[in-house]
């Protein structure tokens, strides 16, 4: 019951909330929507936390699975109540208007939820391509060139790069089935997970199928060269939905990364998928940290730092060891949260000045100095300054890299935070400071859009002073998967 | 029966060397309507072939994943993508950026590259080399005319193809997955090509073209 | 005894000075061929200047009064540090050196600040060009301090002093060549004589210390002009101190002291002739050639601190 | 126990109370509350830091872990040091801005500039007390990061912003080697608590040791302004408040020295020889090139930050003095040439941050900087003017102020080099004598000139004309720290005394104490002057105020008077080479040459360090990133393409990788 809860609860909520036709009521039934899944979310979690693994045929929930669902909750209860002060100027339109936002974010949510909750690599599969499809509408919702364009093309590359997947899901199914496990339980993570330990697998097949699934999940991760699509998908998005995308959608692509990493390192040793990520990490970070200095638009170069961050979680669990994985997770949460707070930042900017092209925005600190604030907390953390959460991470990962002696990945990655920081000074500098401009006039934000970068912004700020107590239990039974 | 089986380990069998043709054909074809018919075909042959394996393993699941396969793919897709080449009032061309003796030399090139990568693992995993073959060569033809036509239409059928491929190995290494997660795919497949078509209406309606090599303004 | 001789011939630098002052004038006019002035005539200036009234510009403010007075003090206190007759200095440490050379320092920084302070163009000048000379000589100057120090493995002024008397005067070594040149050189340059300033003369082009003092007169130009004379004096003394001390008393009995008196102001003659020759010889250098001099002086310092290193031992 | 909860008391009030009282409430009273709690904090930190200082107390203290790392702060004998510097100096800065910052700024404004200036002290504050590296890092980045806020408090024009991202920029590249240094510890010293990194030290290899020492010389390089890391450093510290400048240029770059000091003396214990010497190559270019660049600025902040890399060079010539003679173990000398640099650190806090906040006076009373605008300020400003000609005294290494004390020790530590075994340092150490007295002397000139110039003569503007005295805060501030200077400088022993003991602690053995009585001379010498100049002062003369003779001319006016350009000419014209100026002199009308209607002349001087070696590597960078730019693009099947590329070339790996 409590497996499914959380599932059902987005399904109906994405078939409940079309039939509100007024805004404000579609408005507020997605918000209790989200309340009531959140509290499904966490009952979940308290009871995998409490009584340990719940375990079903298709369904289950470990401490990894309870970290990702946290983080999916608490981003989506942030983007829903922003997208509830965003949406106030979106009109009536087929597929266009609130009430199908609503119903479409739902179906994402049931998607990402779905893709943690899976005990199956055959489910998690289907899942991670459900998320694309349900999300594909989302990424073309405005329905503007830019917006088919992208929803185009993320469709396109995503689904070809998870059609990858599923062939490293067969070809893994494979070497299961010829290590001698039963056609039921080859695909089966508990099944898996004892089988890889018992049982002789073909290496030479384990590493096929992790080639696969790495180029195929790194796609929806956004590892480069395979990032092509999330620029595009995340710039032409409604604001909250490249808040959730960048925020959650890559972390849920980055568990099931995760979830192959544990079952590949235990049949082939944990060096083969540790290097490739770490190779894979390393060309995320040094061409998205590039690609930042030369950005126009604020939200591509948002995307591009979400590619660079993904990256940065791939190094950490490619290095492994407690402090690798540590710093992973640890990363995957505080880079959700500072990327939602600097998209719902942007979307402000867009409201304000009406356009997202950095050079044509300035004195934003006299004409929105709220905004400008939040803006600055999130870019300071972003690039990873203290007393923001993302340097505790930053640390950590950098750490585990110093520690097994991996001069040039730590090197690397520092030259590139130098190199993002850079970026972010620059652009953020340019439109933060200078003369106030002429803006249209004022438009007035909402509470709920101050309330939620508040939130987020309190939230980095609290993760980098002091990791509270119950999230540092509910890392450790994360790792503990992990290891 | 000896029949029966004879004839459906000969359908097994000698359906790689029919794949390798539609591959062939895939590659020359020059109108879309031509290719979707291909593609038809290449999903009947591989429909035969499921329906094959289910009679020699006489296992009820593969029987139902054939009926699946040949409801959908050899006749609601083509059907589909005929009414869609109606509605959106396109071109009959692929608008390709290779020419067909071109298409022709990369696809061969494909089928030995094929052969060559299944010959490695064959040799572990004891399965009919021709027909893992065709599954690979498949999965290439599916990308070859995702990256080589310009044309939305036909880089959906790319995709498709190249699906085909990874079921066909699926079904030839493994005997298939179990069926709830065939019918997940396949419906993901399915929900996947409607959303194309969508994209495709709102491409035509937006651009006022299909041709998606000239979707270039984000970049950079 | 001995502290009472310290203070003594600390007194005798600053007393003499005129008189040093005197003598190299008149040693010049007898070489020009003229008869000159006699040596006594600075004291009758100091004197008549005492006796003037102090012309203040009403633009300036008490450092114009008090330039002249940290100067002259700041001479004074520096002539503590130089053993004469002795080799104890009435004061002296390790390392004394240093304060010395950054003692002539102050009086060159008061002394400029007094030149601006006058508000016209020429005190700015002199200020400039002093900042020039002086930054130019300070190097040179410690690094021929610093080798001589090394030969004598001693840091301070008084114990070089005691090692040199023990020494042969044929066995001096290059470094002492060395180093002579270049605090002769350096003490041109700071007692502002030829050829790097021309003490006689007020013309614009060339002008430095002149420049400076444009603007005293009275009381606070006697003190200048005094400590201008002591520094030239405490310099030339420093010179006989470092290189040529023989002569000079180590122990405190009568006989030796008379000796020390009569054999340094022997050679405070000769090194009198030396200069007033020197500056009856040589013509005034243009502003901008005063660096490469004093650039003589830097490489020849730098060689003699490297020739320590074979002169040691 | 007492003491430590004076710590906590010191880290909570600058930290939480102060920056809320400014900006969660605008109630002036609560305000003004809030700046007496960060002057009393700081009070309390000062007291602190001098117990530990002089009574050789260590504090430490644990806050709780952050993720898996442990955060401790520590007060031992060098950090003591340093904090005590770092709260002294505040507190007369909290004291002047008390005044400076409620004429200067609006109420928005001022709060801010509050809020963060409290920070900005703590974090100094965690870095020179940290005892574990995350607790360093945390407070090294949180130092840059807020003092670029208190600068963009200032203003944010165009080119303002540029400077202070070159600012963040270089930091942040120098906060990368730092971290660095902390990581290459992690194998060794898993946590990165000071204890654990002292001790694994000596079981490093050559090799990671000589890698830390060149990554810490880049990271507190580049804080410390050590030339050429120095390119933001004459750019941030001028455009920020002046009492930001002061602490940044006073008390900031002294957090680099005590990593430096940390890393090379407490961590590694000493290494071979050319650490040495790339310290004084360092400290010996800095400190020449940062006196010429000040000599030829005539904006006060500007000159003062150019001084600020020459003073850093002394340092770094006494450090690497310091390290070369504990490779030849000859340990004493070491700490005494150590003990200069940390004096030298003390002192140029000292003097920097009065002639900063001396600075800030001089705009406050005259609206400007530009020392050629300025004139005859002493007559009326007498309070700051003496301030300002002590600093400048100070500053120009003059016996009797503190500026003498540590280059005389740097100054004997070099003599003392020719008693070393190496047959080359035997020679180049002494050798630098020359280099620094080559920098004492320049830098007397450029100060008399900056004194000279804007506090004497006439004024040259309205502004220096109807220039008035600032309020008693801003003099008592001054007048605090020009006692100070004139204190260490006449009874330097005071301070002598603990500085020798953290020395010797830090290089095993006390410095030679004979040398250390050197300076008991100083008061007698100090009352011996004082005397002579009071007795002749006070000889009654006949005194008359008089015009200056204008050569005939109806008067002078103050277009008469040498300009600061025009005193630093000869100069310039030796060093032409090191400035390399862009000169442009244009005559109007052009036909008429001989007889001009106008002459205007320019003369720019370009770091040639910005031309030839950060340009071109940001220029690389950047086009690199266009490079990237153009394989994005926008074709969706090549994008395809660079997927099935990626899917082969990971193919071939596993085929070959076996």
């Amino acid at each position: 019951m409590l497996l499914v809860l959380p599932l059902v609860i987005p399904l109906a909520a994405a078939v409940l909330v079309l039939t509100f036709r007024d805004r404000e009521t579609a408005n507020r039934a997605a918000l209790i929507f989200c309340l009531a899944e959140s509290a499904a979310i966490g009952s979940l979690v308290w009871r995998v936390h409490t009584g340990g693994n719940l375990e079903g045929t298709y369904l289950r929930a470990d401490g990894l699975t309870s970290f990702f669902l946290v983080n999916i909750a608490l981003i989506s209860i942030l983007s829903l109540s922003y997208a509830t002060g965003y949406l106030r100027h979106m009109g009536e339109g087929r597929f266009a208007s609130p009430r199908w936002f609503y119903a479409l974010v739902n179906m994402f949510l049931f998607t990402m939820v779905g893709v943690c909750l899976s005990a199956n690599l055959g489910v998690l599969w289907i899942m991670m391509e459900a998320t694309t499809l349900a999300s594909a509408l989302l990424v073309g919702f405005y329905n503007t060139e830019g917006a088919v364009e992208a929803g185009w093309k993320y469709l396109v590359v995503c689904t070809v790069g998870i059609a990858f997947a599923l062939f490293g899901t067969i070809v893994f199914y494979l070497a299961a089935v010829k290590a001698g496990m039963s056609q039921t339980s080859a695909l089966d993570w508990l099944g898996l997970l004892a089988g890889v330990s018992q049982r002789r697998f073909d290496p030479n097949l384990v590493r096929l199928a992790f080639v696969f699934i790495l180029a195929g999940y790194g796609t929806k991760v956004g590892f480069v060269p395979m990032h092509s699509w999330l620029p595009d998908a995340h710039a032409e998005a409604p604001t909250p939905v490249s808040a959730m995308l960048s925020a959650i959608l890559l972390n849920c692509a980055m568990y099931a990364l995760m979830r192959y990493e544990i079952l590949v390192s235990r049949a082939v040793g944990k060096d083969f998928p540790g290097e490739l990520l770490v190779f894979f990490g390393l060309a995320s970070i040094v061409v998205a940290g590039l690609l930042i200095l030369v950005q126009r638009d604020l939200k591509r170069m948002l995307a591009y730092s979400s590619v660079e961050h993904m990256g940065m979680i791939a190094i950490g669990m490619g290095l492994g060891g407690a402090l690798g994985f540590l710093g992973a997770l640890l990363h995957t949460f505080n880079h959700s949260v500072a990327k939602s707070l600097l998209f719902f930042g942007a979307g402000s900017v867009r409201h304000k000045f009406g356009t997202l092209r950095m050079d044509r925005v300035s004195g934003m600190g006299r004409s929105a100095p709220l905004t400008t604030a939040m803006l600055a907390v999130g870019a300071l953390a972003i690039v990873g300054m203290p007393p923001f959460s993302l340097f505790v991470s930053e640390f950590t990962i950098l750490s585990e890299s110093f520690s097994q002696s991996r001069y040039v990945v730590g090197a690397v990655f520092l030259i590139v935070l130098s190199i993002v920081f850079g970026g972010f000074v620059h652009h953020f500098l340019h439109m933060a400071c200078g003369a106030a401009q002429k803006t249209p006039p004022e438009q007035d934000f909402t509470a709920a859009e101050y309330a939620v970068m508040f939130t987020a912004g309190a939230l980095l700020l609290c993760f980098g002073v002091r990791i509270p107590w119950s999230f540092t239990a509910l890392l450790r039974d994360a790792v503990s998967v992990l290891q | 029966m000896e029949f029966a089986e004879v004839a459906a380990g000969k359908v097994v069998s000698t359906s790689a060397v029919f794949l390798m043709m539609t591959i062939v054909l895939l590659a020359v074809s020059r109108r879309v309507s031509t290719a979707i018919l291909v593609f038809g075909l290449q999903s009947a042959i591989i429909t035969a072939q499921v329906a094959g394996t289910a009679f020699l393993e006489s296992s009820r699941e593969a029987w139902v994943v054939a009926g699946l396969i040949f409801a959908f793919k050899v006749l609601g897709i083509p059907y589909a993508f005929f009414w869609l080449v109606q509605k959106l009032k396109t071109s009959r061309d692929v608008q390709a950026v290779t020419s067909p003796a071109q298409s022709v030399f990369l696809v061969v090139l494909m089928i030995f590259v094929s052969y060559a990568v299944v010959r490695s693992y064959a040799f572990g995993i004891r399965v009919p080399e021709d027909a893992l073959a065709a599954a690979v060569a498949l999965i290439l033809t599916g990308a070859y005319l995702m990256v080589s036509r310009k044309k939305a239409l036909i880089q959906m059928l790319g995709l498709l193809v190249l699906e085909n491929g990874i079921f066909l190995a699926a079904l030839t290494t493994t005997f298939g997955m179990p069926l709830i997660i065939e019918m997940g795919i396949l419906f993901d497949v399915v929900i996947g090509l409607l959303l194309m078509g969508i994209f495709a209406f709102r491409i035509r309606d937006t651009f006022e073209h299909l041709d998606v090599s000239r979707l270039r303004k984000l970049r950079g | 005894m001995s502290t009472a001789l310290a203070i003594l011939q600390a007194l005798f630098l600053v007393l003499a000075a005129p008189l040093v002052r005197g003598a190299v004038g008149r040693l010049k006019a007898r070489f020009q061929r003229r008869q000159g002035a006699s040596v006594w005539r600075p004291y009758s200036d100091l004197i008549k200047l005492f006796q003037k009234e102090d012309l203040i510009p009403p633009t300036a403010s008490w450092i114009f009064r008090s330039a002249p007075r940290i100067v002259f003090a700041v001479i004074v206190t520096a002539a503590a540090f130089l053993p004469v007759f002795q080799t104890t200095a009435l004061a002296g440490h390790r390392g004394d050196f240093i304060l010395f050379v950054y003692l002539l320092a102050i009086g060159r920084f008061f002394l400029m600040l007094g030149a601006m302070d006058g508000g016209s163009g020429f005190g700015g000048m002199g200020a400039s060009r002093e900042a020039l000379v002086s930054t130019m000589a300070e190097g040179p100057l410690l690094l021929a301090f610093v080798a001589v120090s090394i030969v004598a493995h001693r840091p301070a002024i008084a114990g070089i002093v005691e090692w040199t008397v023990g020494q042969n005067f044929f066995d001096i070594s290059a470094v002492h060549i060395l180093a002579f040149t270049t605090l002769g050189i350096v003490s041109l340059a700071e007692a502002g004589r030829m050829p790097v300033d021309n003490p006689t003369t007020h013309l614009e082009l060339t002008m430095i210390h002149e420049g400076m003092v444009l603007e005293y007169s009275g009381p606070s130009l006697a003190l200048v002009e005094w400590a201008n004379a002591i520094k030239l004096n405490v310099l030339l003394s420093l010179l006989i101190a470092l290189f040529v001390p023989w002569g000079i008393a180590t122990q405190l009995t009568w006989q030796a002291l008379v000796l020390a008196l009569g054999s340094y102001a022997v050679k405070l003659l000769l090194l009198a002739v030396l200069l007033a020759g020197i500056e009856s010889v040589i013509a005034k250098l243009r502003m901008y050639l005063v660096p490469d001099f004093l650039g003589v002086a830097t490489a020849l310092s730098t060689l003699a601190v490297i020739f320590t290193m074979i002169a040691k031992r | 126990m007492g003491w430590s909860s004076i710590f906590w008391t010191f880290l909570i009030l600058l930290g939480v109370l102060v920056p809320l009282t400014q900006l969660g409430t605008k109630t002036r009273a609560l305000q003004a509350i809030g700046i007496a709690l960060l002057i009393l904090g700081i009070a309390g930190g000062l007291v602190l830091a001098a117990v530990c200082l002089w009574t050789g107390l260590s504090i430490s203290i644990r806050l709780p872990n952050v993720g898996y790392f442990p955060v401790s702060l520590a007060i031992d004998g060098l950090s003591a040091l340093f904090l005590f510097l770092i709260c002294s100096v505040a507190l007369a800065v909290a004291v002047y801005s008390s005044s400076y910052i409620g004429r200067h700024y609006e109420a928005v404004e001022a709060r801010w500039m509050w809020a963060l200036m409290s920070p900005f002290v703590l974090s100094m504050a965690l870095v020179v007390t940290a005892s574990t590296g995350f607790a360093f890092l945390f407070g090294w980045e949180l130092m840059t990061l807020v003092s670029a806020g208190l600068i963009l408090v200032e203003g944010d024009a165009g080119d303002r912003i540029h400077n202070v991202y070159i600012y963040l920029l270089m930091m942040h590249l120098g906060a990368a080697a730092v971290a660095a240094c902390f990581f290459l510890y992690w194998p060794s010293a898993p946590g990165l608590e000071f204890a654990a990194i002292r001790s694994s030290s000596a079981h490093l290899s050559l090799g990671v040791r000589n890698a830390l020492i060149l990554l810490a010389f880049l990271g507190f390089g580049t804080k410390a302004g050590i030339i050429p890391f120095h390119l933001w450093l004459p750019r941030a510290h001028p455009i920020a408040p002046s009492p930001v400048s002061a602490l940044m240029s006073g008390v900031m770059l002294k957090t680099a020295i005590y990593g430096l000091v940390r890393f090379a003396f407490d961590f590694l214990g000493g290494g071979p020889a050319w650490w040495g010497y790339l310290l004084l190559a360092a400290g010996a270019v800095s400190g020449l090139l940062g006196i010429l660049f000040a000599l030829q600025e005539s904006d006060w902040k500007r000159m003062l930050a150019y001084s600020s890399i020459e003073n850093i060079g002394i340092i770094c010539l006494g450090l690497g003095a310091s390290l070369l003679f504990w490779s030849y173990r000859s340990p004493a000398w070491a700490a005494l040439a150590l003990v200069g640099s940390l004096l030298h650190s003390l002192n140029h806090a000292y003097f920097k941050s009065l002639l900063f906040l001396g600075a800030g006076a001089i705009s406050d009373a005259t609206h400007q900087l530009a020392q050629d605008e300025l004139g005859g300020l002493q007559k009326r400003m007498q309070t700051t003017g003496v301030t300002i000609l002590v600093g400048c005294c100070s500053i120009a290494g003059l016996p009797l102020l503190n500026g003498f004390v540590g280059e005389w020790l740097v100054f004997r530590s070099f003599i003392a080099g020719s008693g070393l075994s190496g047959a080359g340092a035997q020679v180049i150490l002494p050798l630098f004598v020359g280099v620094l007295a080559l920098i004492g002397g320049l830098s007397g000139a450029c100060f008399a000139k900056a004194y000279g110039v804007s506090f004497l003569g006439r004024p040259r503007s309205q502004g220096a004309e109807n220039a008035r005295e600032v309020p008693w805060a801003m003099r008592a501030a001054m007048l605090a720290l020009a006692t100070v200077c004139v204190g260490i400088g006449v009874f330097a022993p005071v301070v002598l005394v603990p500085v020798s003991q953290i020395a010797g602690g830090l290089v095993g053995t006390l410095p030679p104490s004979s040398e250390l009585q050197f300076f008991t001379v100083m008061p007698r010498m100090g009352a011996a002057i004082l005397a002579l100049v009071t007795a002749s002062l006070a000889v009654r003369h006949r005194k008359r105020v008089a015009a200056t003779w204008a050569c005939g001319l109806p008067a002078l006016t103050s277009r008469m008077q040498y300009t600061a350009t025009a005193f630093t000419k000869p100069l310039r014209m030796v060093f032409v080479r090191v400035y390399k100026p862009d000169r442009k002199i244009e005559v109007l009308p052009e036909d008429l040459p001989y007889f001009p209607a106008s002459v205007s002349y320019r003369s720019v001087r370009t770091t040639s360090f910005e031309k030839s070696f950060y340009r071109p590597i940001v220029e690389r960078v950047v086009g690199l990133a266009h490079g990237l730019r153009l394989l994005q693009t926008g074709n969706v099947q090549v994008y395809l393409l660079y997927i099935f590329l990626t899917l082969v070339g990971l193919l071939v790996f596993l085929r070959f990788a076996r």
